[in-house]
């Protein structure tokens, strides 16, 4: 039902979106994260991306089978880039149909947080500056 | 053998796989080490000590063989160890 | 800055999601309305949608240029469809792009809401029974 | 011309577009009229009795020239009159 891919090639989610069709589906949310160029008023030429491939794919699955389980949709799906990205490139996919418009948004939302907050994915920015650094967005998680 | 007791005379061999500000630190992506450490907590300590981590324990998670484990889990032979930097996908 | 297009041809949204793009856009969040196989327990074969074109394409500018005004984001765009509609057709395309994700998803479900709410589009659903019947989303709005 | 205070003597000459139910009880997608009511409101009453429409105007908005109007508004010669039932784009 649902589909992650990590992949270091650019992102084409038009297969991914089309596996989401469904007769019952009046409604798809999708979600696409951009390189942008700036971060805390800093001006960011690119991000370098890593993942722990095999643990990043089975919590990113385990998240869109929370979000299949949590919320009235059909199917979610989702595609995150590693290796280097420039400004505008597209780093994070999410798709998700439903049979309403309420769940597909909900659960888009959920996906793409939850991926933020706990799949061994990590982000380093290169600014202008020269300097670079890994980002952290989760602070302590659970006791494991 | 009353060594055994205290000390665990059977190093484990461990694969330790590096990410983000740690594979930086570290200076690789991979190493092989023998420890003798009996939890993921002593083993963590133990590197943090050889490459200068400076991200405490208390901000990582720790993956073996691909599943995120507890910290008092003891490392065995074959192990494939991670500890996971504070995450930013997205 | 935001582009309305009310269109008897199947929605293609690439050329518009493209006007969306902008350095500063770290998220993107797209919402498509799609014909479904059922309405409230009757099995749908189709949807009929007729506009009043010069105030539909007034009023859905209004509502994109209101999200603009109360979010943070970037760009806002839709199209929408009109005419004979099958099961699975896009009836509905909107994006928007924002610095930030959460300004995206708020923004993109405030003109969906919108443009059901205030736009003058009408639906036909045709039913499996032969009977079909136009949909009455809103009820009264203002003394106007 | 006592007349005119009361009745309006100069009918307005109107274009009325018919979307949705409308057009289907109407039977027309378009039609001109020619018209003594001074308001809106008064004007749909007259076309419901005449095409037997079945939404009562408390559903309706109306919009002249492509413009939401108030149902008091008072249609001028040459005016486009459209009367929306209650939408469902999406």
């Amino acid at each position: 039902m649902s589909t992650f891919l990590l992949t270091e090639d650019p992102i084409d989610p038009a297969a991914f979106t089309l596996a989401l069709r469904r007769d019952e589906a009046g409604g798809y949310c999708s979600f696409e994260g951009w390189v942008r160029n700036h971060s805390d008023g800093q001006a960011v030429l690119g991000l370098d991306y890593q993942a722990y491939l095999p643990l990043a794919e089975t919590e990113a699955l385990a998240v869109l089978s929370e979000a299949e389980t949590r919320f009235d949709i059909l199917a979610a799906s989702c595609i995150h880039r590693i290796g280097t990205l420039a400004i505008g490139d597209m780093a994070v996919w999410i798709g998700v149909s439903a049979p309403h418009r309420d769940a597909a948004f909900t659960a888009c939302r959920f996906v793409i947080d939850e991926i933020k907050r706990r799949v061994p994915i990590w982000k380093r920015e290169r600014y202008a500056s020269g300097h670079s650094e890994w980002i952290a967005c989760h602070e302590i998680m659970d006791g494991s | 053998m009353a060594n055994a007791i205290l000390a665990r005379p059977d190093m484990a061999h461990l694969t330790l796989e590096y990410f983000a500000l740690l594979r930086d630190e570290a200076g690789c992506a991979c190493e092989e080490i023998e420890t003798a450490a009996l939890s993921l907590d002593a083993l963590y300590e133990e590197l943090k000590t050889r490459h200068n981590f400076t991200l405490p324990a208390s901000r990582l998670r720790v993956a073996v063989n691909a599943a995120f484990a507890r910290w008092d889990h003891s490392p065995t032979d074959g192990d494939h160890v991670v500890f996971i930097p504070p995450v930013s996908g997205g």
